[in-house]
């Protein structure tokens, strides 16, 4: 084991030693100490990822690679399937140890914030303190979540998965005295259960088809079915299922989408969202924590580590997600009043935002935002929690407003925030900072599929930039205004490219593409309906741009109805106060942000690409992806962002100025702009969240809840029954009779059977009279009876031997 | 190597229930617990094998077989006539392991949760209650290591009484009722598998014979024993399945028993006989009231244990024995499986009764090891395996939870509680570990039964057209389950603390010493799989599975010709 | 004229077999009862002892050998029937066979 | 004269021998009659005479089956071929089991009624009597002596129901009791007189033989069937077997209970195993070739059985008195145990081994399950004054050491593991299943109903069990004399010991079985019987 991996697997357990200790010592840590021992161990952790983080950093990408392929053979081996070893072990590679950094990064000072936000009564349920319980908690999900991103193989992916569900849970129900906070975490759980189920199907598909559960070896088997056109791409290959005949290439998009169903549970993807609205009932750095930060973006995480799977089709379902979740859930952003909830949804539609990315094959692009979202949306998170907290438990923006006085720190970074979420930047030149560069890419990349694809034949000749080009962000962004600076070095490119097996990829699929692919796997590959590569409809690049307006809108709305303006409750107002424990944590991350937006992330997340460079179907068209070549060559040549710019580049001016607009004097326009006609009814659809929780609620859960009352009035009344016949049977004979069955005769089928044998036994006991001449009779009439079936048998023995019929 | 250390284990509760007969009434508790303590760690020195086990060659040595390397082998002709055997038959393996050490645990544990009863108040009869509970042991212990069907089958029977009385005499307000539907389902189900049982002794003994007349020898060679011919019918489960002329016999299509044809009417025979006991939907209605009127400790017995006799039934007899049969009937019995998943769950959902729920629980768990079974490879008896050693340990739990509050509340209604939680913060922390192992999170034991179950499934599809439809259904079980329990959570834990539960006390150190063994095992197991159990079993499931797969394709042929003949 | 053959008597043994075994079950009187199982034990004997005549040849005294202990029987289970008869009414005050039927069910 | 004399048959030293057993038991009644008249009636005497003379009995029973080992030989008659009476392995063993019980229920008339019995010899004297018509009828194949056993076993039981001369109940069955049966030996006199008409012989192995041959020419069809209908009503009624059964549970629950136990167990068992030899005969007689023929033998008896066994259980299914439930038990284990009968009656069968040891092992362990419960129900009856249901209520409680014996005795009856019950239950479906894999599915059929019967059976004797077990109205404590309770104690306890040594007991019966089923008995030259015989 490299030291890499000693760190990284360090960096997990500590948290579980962590969580193990409190279970037992907690109650006697007592309050402040227990949190700070959380910091301690997180901290430990986040020092442990900063140093594999720089020095990971500092590595080539040879020597990445090295160390990627090396961690596979230090693998567990955990249990067999069947006959199929399932082995866990480190998944080392850049996108592991940036998204490693940042968990433990974000967790460390999310875990400081929260030692001063449970500082108060915040930690009481019901009048008791559960101050250790709630760091017993943090723990065990700092464990998970760590667990979850350094997993190599699917299974274990999906057992850390559900742990996190699990804590996510816990801490959504922390205050579980409160009825919509115990429902809200039902409600989170179980809606993750049904995108797992999704998870599990894909799992069962991968595991079945590819014959493996671990993520590189999947990927591998299933591009050498792909290009030997056997197993899923044998021709001709289908299954039945549910009576339809389904071939290999549907199989592998359900695969595809199977899997994609868990990120939608756990990312919150429409029509699985509505859990993470009602999860802002969990305390607020949970919040910040678990529901903006790391754990909801664990699904996009994972549909970047599968993204390999991926067909075309699974791809296009994946973005048309992302595209509506984040289109619908921005909207409602707008009229949300509830600080937290209106982050909630902001939170969901930068989730679309990232799943469309994956979707359009922005993959570099789409996990850089999910890192610089983090980090802002983490602090702005946390800035809520320092209001809600200053502003004694008061969440309704519409009770602020001039905060700025009372909490400036706070205040101003907060508006970094939103300055980062609204993508502020200085178009054509740069810099900007966080959605600037991470959200424009995804929409570059999506307006790359929607016009310029598919790419002209000329642009394979294209390279890709050189390596320190790669380095940062910057400088891509700087090569980017450049075309012909990235042209110049096309060797240098492809030496640049990580030694690792997948990075060798693009050149073995030419090789086979020229000596080994065979008649049939080209004639299987002609058949299928979609091109890999087609282009994505219109509607899907104009949905995300017009979002990338509303964004700053909403974001500007709620800053400045909390910040800005005058106060509209002078009781909230007075009570307002900063707390330097909070607020630390609030600039530390606020530093982050700026610094994940240009240094290292990037250019260490286009190191990862590999890991979506021989995905077989699909196009990752930046990074060092599949068609790395030309994908970022057309991206260079073009200038795709240089595009953008016309039809974003201000968005964020506009829609901060749109808001200010609106809201510099408090609600009053804002009120009248809503009771307008045909906007009265939008707003309030929109604030009914488009009724999709109640529509949920009737048809699914009162649904379910109904379905199962019958099922136990069934199984009490029919399956509990004798066999309907017996029952009737005994109801037949019993009316025959007069004998009137009590209502626990026909209760169930022993006991019908039971009244049956007792109705049976009253009746042969009737002969037994008690008169001797009764008996007699019965006893001679029976032997008379027989003795005239025998003289009625024609008299002769043999005919009864053919009445018996032997 | 012959021992007699089974003997031991099986027969020392009978010693220990004797005992407390025969000794003054204060001693009574100790004794049991001594005993089954005693038994426990007895049979813990089981594990000296098994650590050393998996060690081919050393099997080989001890009993030369094709499958199942029997260990601690015990036999002595019992009963014998003219060609005629009944042995007293005892032997452990991979599949019989686990399930022994799971017996001997939740006796124990059981045992210790019989310790408080609230009947010892009144001072019930007590001598009685441990009388019965450890001559229950030596029945189910018995089943689990019997492997003469005859044996077996006594085994089987004689827990039924002690069951009943447990039940009927310390259970709830409808315990006669629940008593008797108990043994009347357990007694048609054995009286089913009793038909069966000597159909296939005679038919041994026809095609014993037969094989003898046409070779013209005087015996014919053991299946699985070296230097053993054997001459006539037979009562043992291992030759039954090994030996190919009674294999052949039994899964000729033209053997016929009452009219159909053999194996599959022996199977679903010995089928329905088991289902009964597991319990699987239809045949289960008799478990919700069995456990709502048992006493806490005998609902841990009949959850962790009892249930599992029916599972293992299916491993040990119906599959191996009639490999044809299990092909034959894959179709219906995973419906039923799917069935009892489904079912189940949408019946727990809707109980209002504590106990029931989690009785209904354990018919949808309970229908994995069915669906698991059904498509009859590796991976799904693995699973099936598995999930009921999982079960064995999460079911009681869960019921010891109920126990413990139905102790201090004296009801069981779902909807009355609330906050327990913050009333009984150590109690409430147990219990959702242990609902959360019940409903199969990822990293506690259930799930590592119901993802094997689940891939089995599709692994099956290569044989059966319809095992991914059923293992779409089955997966959706997994969000009924989560729906139910985090409801129950909700309901029962979760709230604002109520007053008439303010006062109760928390988990006490007795209840904390049952839960926890509980619940680490809950963990570990869920953690480590093959190293607490795969490594165990895996070696005798993966030789049956071989053996049934080899067998299907034999008889397919064989029965091909037969047809091509005209048959 | 008639020769009075085998058949004959085994016909008026069927006919007082008949009678007997109506009055048994006809009659409610005890006595009328046992009278009737007389009547079936003397077709009986008539039966024998017509065999024991008509079978040809056959030098055997079996038949009457019979016929003479069936008449002891009979006298045997008269005595009995008849003691316990008086036991009955002794207990009864009648000797109706039809209002004993206490015991029953 | 002297001619005469010199052909007259004496009985030599060894025919003396080999009846001696009933010839005790005929010098026992004397001595009963006899003792009291000179040394006064006390009833302990008696008792003590009788149990003496029993076990001198049971005790030559045990030489003369030491003696008769391994061959069937013929006692008391001067021709072998038609032999009186049967001396073989088969009586022998019967009658052990019959001295056995006649001591155990002696010992139960000791506890329970010898203090109060002032009639003691007379008591005896029938008792006797219907055990000497016992061991007579198992051992004859002779039509004669068959209707002299049967009535030898009849009368004084008759009497000895009626024994209460007190009880109006006891007055009242006696009578029923008597009535049926002096009909039903009415009715089988006329059936032997038909069949003596058709062959006649007295003999019933040469009867058989005549059927044999009439049947393969196909003669007499109609006179056979009336014949041999009449003749098993007779034994019917013995056994019981429904439609005959409808004495049983009236004289049974009005008789003594010591008098209840004797019957159940060994009346039926005698004739049992007398129908057994009757339908064995024909079957030797008629051979393999002839399965067919003596189909409808097979099914009548078949049926009968499973009707008995229905009924037998249905009614006792709403008892209150546990002694009529039992004597309904008893119809119903007659039932399973007619079964077997059932398989001889195939000739030649396979299965026919297994069936005669499986009812011998079947009536040797079912006579501790009855003499068991009968033994709880008596105890409890004496303490209480009642045998009704609901005196039973909380035994558990009251009379822990009843209370277990009646529940291995009862479960027993149910065929449960692990007492021996179910061993005898066992037997008798393997040798069901073994006949039904070999031929018709008459006997698949009667498995069948075996099986459902024993799951309807547990329902009533449940009932008894749930109220011992499960119910409390707390009555008093019972108080039973230490013998009864080490007696019905030793009974459960045997119950399952024999279970465990099912080993023993089974090759016991195999013993005692052999020489029935290997050869007959008894070989008859058939040429001299002469068929030419006029019939109507």
């Amino acid at each position: 084991m490299s030291w890499y991996e000693q760190f990284l697997v360090a960096g997990t357990v500590v948290p579980l030693i962590g969580f193990a200790f409190l279970v037992f010592f907690g109650h006697r840590l007592g309050k402040p100490l227990s949190g700070w021992f959380t910091v301690l161990v997180m901290g430990t952790s986040c020092v442990l990822a900063t140093c594999v983080l720089f020095s990971w950093h500092g590595l080539s990408p040879a020597d990445r690679a090295e160390l990627t392929a090396a961690a596979v053979s230090n693998q567990f081996y955990w249990a067999d399937m069947g006959s199929v070893p399932i082995k866990i072990g480190v998944k080392l590679d850049s996108l592991t140890v940036i998204m490693f950094f940042m968990v433990t990064f974000i967790a460390t000072w999310i875990f400081v914030f929260s030692v001063g936000y449970m500082a108060g009564h915040s930690d009481e349920i019901d009048g008791q303190s559960k101050y250790h319980r709630f760091f017993t908690y943090l723990c065990m999900f700092a464990f998970s979540m760590l667990g979850l991103v350094i997993s190599s193989n699917l299974l274990f992916l999906f057992i850390f998965w559900e742990l996190v569900g699990l804590c996510s849970y816990l801490l959504i129900g922390f205050y579980f005295d409160k009825k919509f906070a115990s429902n809200a975490a039902m409600k989170a759980f179980i809606t993750n259960r049904v995108g797992d189920f999704g998870f599990l199907f894909g799992l069962m598909m991968v595991f079945f088809f590819l014959g493996t559960l671990d993520l590189d070896q999947a990927a591998a088997n299933f591009r050498q079915q792909y290009a030997s056109s056997t197993g899923l791409f044998a021709i001709g290959y289908s299954i039945d299922l549910f009576g339809w005949q389904v071939s290999g290439m549907t199989l592998a998009t359900l695969m595809g989408v199977g899997l994609f169903c868990g990120a939608m549970g756990k990312s919150a993807q429409f029509p699985l969202h509505v859990w993470l609205p009602d999860a802002m009932a969990g305390p607020t750095p949970v919040s910040a924590l678990i529901h903006a930060a790391t754990m909801v973006a664990a699904g996009v995480y994972l549909v970047a580590r599968i993204f390999r799977l991926l067909t075309p089709d699974a791809q296009m379902v994946v973005a048309v997600i992302g595209c509506i979740t984040l289109t619908m859930t921005a909207l409602i952003a707008i009229v949300q009043t509830d600080i937290k909830k209106v982050l909630a949804y902001s939170t969901l539609s930068q989730l679309g935002y990232m799943i469309f990315g994956l979707g359009v094959g922005a993959w570099t692009a789409a996990l850089f935002h999910l890192m610089t979202h983090a980090f802002f949306k983490a602090m702005m998170f946390l800035g809520s929690g320092q209001v809600i907290e200053g502003c004694h438990h008061e969440q309704e923006i519409t009770k602020m407003g001039g905060l700025h006085k009372k909490m400036p720190v706070t205040c101003w970074t907060f508006f970094i925030g939103v300055l980062a979420i609204a993508g502020t930047g200085i178009p054509w030149t740069g810099p900007g900072i966080g959605g600037f560069y991470s959200k424009d890419e995804i929409l570059a990349a999506a307006l790359m599929r929607t016009d310029h694809w598919p790419p002209e034949a000329e642009h394979h000749a294209k390279a890709a930039p050189s390596d320190e080009e790669l380095e940062s962000g910057l400088s891509y962004r700087l090569a980017s205004d450049s075309p012909e600076h990235g042209a110049t070095d096309t060797s240098a490119g492809h030496d640049s490219q990580p030694k690792s097996e997948q990075a060798h990829g693009p050149s073995e699929l030419d090789h086979a593409a020229a000596h080994h692919v065979d008649q049939a796997a080209l004639v299987a590959r002609a058949t299928d309906s979609e091109h890999p590569t087609s282009p994505l409809p219109k509607w899907l690049f104009w949905f995300p741009i017009a979002i990338a307006y509303v964004t700053p809108f909403y974001m500007m709305r709620l800053w400045w109805l909390t910040f800005m303006g005058k106060p509209r409750d002078q009781h909230v107002y007075d009570h307002a106060h900063e707390s330097k424990l909070m607020y630390v944590p609030l600039v530390a991350l606020a530093v982050g942000t700026f610094f994940c937006s240009y240094w290292v992330f990037r250019p260490l997340l286009a190191d990862a690409a590999s890991a979506a460079t021989d995905a077989t179907m699909v196009v990752a068209i930046d990074g060092h992806a599949h068609d790395a070549d030309h994908a970022v060559g057309l991206m260079l040549h073009h200038d795709v962002h240089r595009d953008l710019v016309p039809i974003v580049g201000f968005a964020f001016l506009i829609g901060f100025g749109v808001a200010w607009a609106i809201y510099r004097n408090g609600l009053e326009l804002a009120t009248r702009i809503s009771s307008m006609p045909g906007i009265a009814f939008m707003h309030r659809a929109l604030r009914e969240r488009l009724y999709i929780d109640q529509v949920y609620d009737f048809v699914l859960v009162m649904g379910c809840r109904g379905f199962s009352r019958l099922c136990s009035v069934f199984d009490a009344w029919v399956v509990d029954m004798v066999a309907l016949l017996c029952a009737a049977l005994v109801r037949r004979i019993a009316a025959f009779s007069g004998w009137v069955l009590d209502a626990r005769g026909v209760d169930g089928v022993v006991n019908g059977v039971a009244s049956l044998t007792k109705y049976a036994g009253n009746a042969v006991r009737q002969p037994q009279t008690g008169r001797v001449r009764n008996y007699v009779l019965f006893a001679a009439g029976s032997a008379a009876v027989v003795l005239l079936l025998i003289l009625a048998g024609s008299g002769a023995w043999s005919a009864v031997v053919g009445w018996i019929g032997l | 190597m012959e021992s007699s250390l089974l003997s031991w284990i099986v027969f020392l509760p009978s010693i220990g229930a004797v005992a407390i007969m025969l000794l003054p009434k204060a001693l009574t508790r100790v004794i049991a617990v001594g005993t089954t303590l005693t038994t426990l760690v007895v049979s813990l020195l089981l594990f000296r094998t098994f650590l050393a086990g998996g060690d081919p060659a050393q099997a080989e040595s001890v009993f030369g077989s094709g499958y199942g390397f029997l260990h601690y082998v015990q036999r002595i002709p019992w009963i014998t006539g003219e060609g005629f055997t009944i042995e007293y038959f005892l032997g452990v393996d991979g599949l019989s392991f686990p399930l022994l050490i799971l017996t001997t645990l939740v006796m124990f544990l059981s045992c210790v949760a019989s310790w408080n009863f609230s009947h010892w108040k009144v001072n019930k009869g007590r001598k009685a209650y441990f009388v019965l509970f450890l001559l229950l042991e030596t029945g189910m212990l018995g089943v689990f290591v019997a492997l003469d069907f005859f044996l077996f089958y006594i085994f089987w029977e004689i827990m039924l009484l002690p069951m009943y009385f447990l039940i009927g005499v310390w259970g709830g307000v409808r315990r006669e009722y629940a008593a008797i539907k108990f043994f009347l389902f357990t007694l048609a189900g054995s009286v089913l598998m009793l038909v069966a049982l000597l159909g296939m002794y005679f038919y041994s003994a026809d095609a014993v014979h037969q094989a003898m007349a046409s070779g013209g020898v005087e015996g014919i060679a053991s299946g699985y024993r070296p230097d053993v011919m054997i001459t006539g019918g037979t009562f043992d489960l291992i030759e039954l399945a090994t030996n190919q002329a009674i294999q052949d016999h039994f899964g000729a299509a033209s053997t016929m028993l009452m009219g159909f044809r053999f194996a599959p009417f022996a199977f679903i025979l010995l089928f329905i006989g088991f289902a009964i006991k597991l319990p699987a939907v239809p045949f289960h209605t008799w478990l919700p009231d069995a456990h709502v009127e048992a006493p806490t400790p005998i609902s841990m017995i009949l959850a962790g244990v009892l249930l599992k006799m029916g599972g293992y039934g299916f491993l040990r007899i119906c599959y191996p024995i009639f490999p044809g049969g299990g092909h034959d009937w894959a179709f219906v019995i995973a419906v039923i499986g799917v069935i009892s998943i489904l079912y189940g769950a949408l019946c727990a959902m809707a109980q209002t009764d504590f106990k029931k729920l989690v009785a209904y629980s354990s018919v949808s768990h309970m229908g994995f090891v069915l669906l698991g079974i059904s498509v009859m490879n590796k991976t799904g008896f693995q699973g099936a395996m598995f999930q009921m050693i999982a079960h064995g340990i999460s079911s009681p739990m869960c019921f010891f939870l109920v126990g413990v509050i139905y102790d201090r509340a004296h009801h069981r209604r779902i909807n009355d509680f609330g906050g327990l939680w913050l009333s009984m913060p150590k109690y409430g922390s147990w219990a959702t570990l242990g609902f959360f192992a019940s409903l199969g999170l990822p990293g506690l034991c259930g799930f590592i039964g119901e993802i094997y179950v689940l891939l089995g499934c599709f692994e099956g599809r290569s044989q059966f057209g319809w095992a991914v439809p059923m293992a779409v259904l089955a997966a959706t079980g997994v969000v009924l389950t989560a729906g139910y329990v985090l409801w129950l959570i909700q309901r029962v834990y979760l709230g604002k603390l109520r007053e008439e539960y303010a006062g109760f006390p928390d988990a006490g150190i007795r209840e904390v010493f049952i839960l926890a063994p509980f619940g680490v095992l809950a963990i570990v197991l869920g953690i480590l799989p093959k190293h607490t159990l795969f490594n165990f079993m895996n070696g005798t499931l993966d030789l049956m599975v071989d053996h049934i797969v080899s067998m299907n394709r034999h008889f397919d042929l064989m029965n091909q010709s037969y047809a091509m003949l005209g048959g | 004229m008639l020769e009075i053959g085998l058949n004959h008597y085994l016909v008026l043994a069927a006919i007082i077999f008949c009678a007997g075994v109506f009055s048994m079950v006809s009659k409610r009187n005890a006595i009328g009862v046992l009278i009737g199982v007389e009547l079936v034990l003397n077709a009986v004997n008539i039966n024998f002892v017509a065999f024991g005549k008509y079978s040809g040849g056959n030098t055997s005294i079996d038949a009457q050998v019979i016929a003479l202990f069936v008449i002891v029987l009979a006298a045997a289970e008269a005595a009995v029937a008849v003691a316990i008869c008086t036991n009955y009414y002794r207990n009864l005050n009648t000797i109706d066979i039809d209002r004993g039927d206490a015991v029953s069910g | 004269m002297n001619q005469l004399l010199g052909q007259a048959w004496i009985p030599e030293g060894v025919d003396l021998f080999r009846f001696s057993p009933e010839l005790t038991l005929v010098a026992t009644i004397v001595l009963v009659l006899a003792v009291p008249m000179i040394m006064g009636r006390s009833a302990r005497l008696v008792g003590g005479i009788v149990m003496l003379g029993i076990a001198a009995a049971g005790w030559l029973t045990w030489r003369v089956a030491a003696e008769v080992s391994g061959q069937g030989v013929a006692g008391m008659s001067p021709d072998p071929a038609s032999a009186m009476l049967l001396v073989d392995n088969l009586s022998c063993f019967f009658k052990l089991i019959l001295f056995f019980f006649a001591a155990c229920v002696t010992g139960m008339w000791w506890m329970g009624s010898s203090a109060s019995e002032r009639n003691a010899p007379e008591f005896f004297v029938l008792l006797l009597g219907t055990a000497l018509g016992m061991a007579l009828m198992v051992g004859t194949l002779n039509m004669l002596l068959i209707v002299i056993a049967i009535e030898l076993a009849s009368l004084p039981s008759y009497a000895i129901v009626a024994f209460e001369k007190r009880d109006r109940a006891a007055a009242e069955v006696s009578l029923k009791y008597a009535i049926f049966g002096a009909i039903s030996a009415a009715i089988m006199l006329y059936g032997i007189s038909l069949l003596y008409g058709l062959y006649q012989s007295l003999s019933f192995v040469e009867v058989a033989d005549g059927i044999a041959t009439d049947l393969a020419t196909g003669r007499n069809g109609v006179i056979i069937a009336v014949a041999l209908l009449c003749f098993f009503c007779g034994i019917g009624f013995k056994i019981s077997a429904v439609p005959f059964h409808f004495w049983c549970p009236d004289a049974f629950q009005g008789a003594r209970i010591e008098v209840t136990t004797w019957l159940s167990v060994v009346s039926k068992a005698a004739g049992l195993i007398l129908l057994m030899r009757l339908v064995h005969a024909l079957a030797a007689a008629a051979g393999a070739e002839m399965i067919s023929a003596l189909a409808p033998l097979a099914w009548g008896i078949g049926i009968l059985a499973m009707l008995t066994c229905t009924v037998g259980n249905l009614s006792a299914y709403m008892q209150t008195s546990v002694k009529r439930m039992l004597a309904y038990s008893s119809i119903a284990h007659a039932g399973y145990m007619l079964m077997v009968v059932a398989i001889l009656a195939v000739p030649g069968s396979v299965g026919a081994a297994s069936a005669v040891s499986a009812l011998l092992v079947y009536i040797s362990i079912y006579l501790f399950m009855n003499l068991g419960a009968f033994g709880v129900v008596a105890l409890v009856y004496w303490h209480t004054g009642s045998d009704s249901i609901n005196a039973f209520s909380g035994l558990i409680r009251r009379a822990p050491w009843l209370a277990i014996p009646m529940l291995c005795c009862l479960m027993s009856l149910v065929g449960l593991p692990p007492f021996a019950g179910f061993m005898g239950k066992f037997w008798i479906l393997y040798a069901l299943a073994e006949q039904g894999d070999a031929a018709s599915w008459l006997y698949w059929t009667l498995f069948v109903v075996a099986v459902l019967n024993t799951l309807i059976s547990l329902y009533y004797y449940m009932r008894v069990v749930v109220k011992m077990m499960l119910a409390d109205d707390g009555q008093e404590s019972v108080r039973a004399p230490a013998a009864g309770t080490i007696m019905v104690n030793l009974c459960g306890l045997l119950l399952i010991a024999m279970l465990i040594w099912a080993q023993p007991i089974k090759h016991f019966a195999d013993r005692f079985s052999t020489n029935l089923y290997s050869a007959p008995v008894l070989t008859v030259d058939v040429g001299t019987i002469d068929q030419t015989t006029a019939h109507p």
